[in-house]
């Protein structure tokens, strides 16, 4: 045990990201302590076509944007997480 | 924000309208309004676009442009009214996927808002454009001005 | 001029219309319309407005017009359409006394084309605004951008 | 002689120059070679109010500023001569 309980979040897919997991969105349960690139390489496992998108993607956690890093995300039950795709509005 | 100074933003479905933007920023002590208007184009590479699609983060999407709003009043005091819309789902080409229009007492306040505001908003503004085409696969664009964007990745790094 | 590119220019007493100049310079292949609208002030030095009358050396201020529209073209070669809208005779406070509508492939272009049109419009058309007060003497205006007005007179010459 | 023969030349008065003289315009003659100085003095007396934009005025000849100086206006017959006071459009 590392002291860090799992926490259940609903992951959020847009544009290019939504089309290669045919999803919208899911729920996973990670550990609160998870890292992004930890949560990216999770998704990545669940959902392989991800991987295209691995060099040009960032996380939103709970709205703000985070980038794939080795910084601990603080997860807590409920979050809402997203991946994004390089943006394209104007 | 200035005194009386309204932000209005809305992501919409609707056909967006050059005059009611205008209206909604137009106030009777301001002597300039500037606009962007954003329009879809009828080419890519030679391919012809028949219509677009966004779509977007909403929540956040109105999170990182309330956030454009308020660095505007920071940068450029005297600005008055901002109002940006931003359309969602189909677009034809020709019709615009985005307006802004921001009135200042002056025009150079206003004008240089208006350009901070659509450059800041392909860059964090969490929306995507498809387009479709006559012949071909769809495609997701990219903004240049976003950072992990292929396009907006420094070479040298 | 560029291929296909419009120059549109109107002096005319009827109320000016954003959308209508935005729909005159939409161009199918060009993805940026930028627009400059001047409405007029209610206020001036503490004094109320009422009204603003506007008037013109019609044929030259359309002479100055058309060399504006040749300036940014040699400028911005990549603009594409050019409407200039300037109302004459009596214009209500908060309505547009010009509307300025430019479309270009890329949005820099029309941005800055806007800019140095309201810039020089100011500086070299022959158009002449009167402001009217609640209480007090009318007065003819005098832009700070024209180089014979006392505003626009370097204090060291 | 001079060698220069008289213009009748339109004058036009905008603005404020126009609410100066009381008129719109009206028709004078010149001499051909006439310098926009002198041809501003002789418009001043005729209207002598118009003394109070003598700072700040231009003239147009054939729709083209000319600002007040020495240079001859070669006027022609039948041109037309405008008085700009300061603009203010826009």
């Amino acid at each position: 045990m590392n002291g860090f309980v799992d926490a259940q979040v609903s992951v959020l897919y847009f544009a290019k990201s939504a089309e290669l997991t045919g999803l919208k969105s899911e729920l996973i349960t990670v550990s609160s302590n998870v890292t992004s690139v930890q949560l990216w390489q999770h998704l990545e496992e669940k959902h392989p076509r991800l991987a295209v998108l691995r060099d040009q993607v960032v996380l939103a956690v709970r709205q703000e944007y985070v980038p794939l890093s080795e910084q601990p995300l603080t997860l807590r039950e409920g979050d809402e997480v997203a991946v994004i795709p390089p943006l394209s509005g104007g | 924000m200035a005194l009386n100074g309204r932000d209005v933003i809305s992501l919409t479905t609707d056909k967006l309208s050059a005059d009611a933007v205008s209206e909604s920023v137009t106030c009777a002590s301001c002597g300039a309004i500037s606009l962007f208007i954003g329009t879809t184009r009828d080419h890519f590479e030679g391919k012809k676009v028949v219509r677009l699609e966004y779509e977007a983060y909403v929540p956040m999407a109105e999170l990182e442009l309330r956030k454009i709003c308020s660095d505007i009043r920071t940068k450029w005091q005297s600005v008055r009214h901002i109002n940006i819309q931003h359309r969602l789902g189909v677009v034809p080409v020709t019709e615009a996927s985005v307006i802004i229009g921001i009135s200042s007492p002056h025009r150079s306040d206003s004008l240089e808002a208006v350009k901070f505001c659509i450059d800041t908003l392909k860059a964090t503004v969490p929306i995507w454009k498809k387009e479709i085409y006559e012949s071909g696969e769809p495609r997701w664009k990219e903004n240049k001005e976003c950072l992990w964007a292929d396009g907006g990745k420094d070479p040298k790094c």
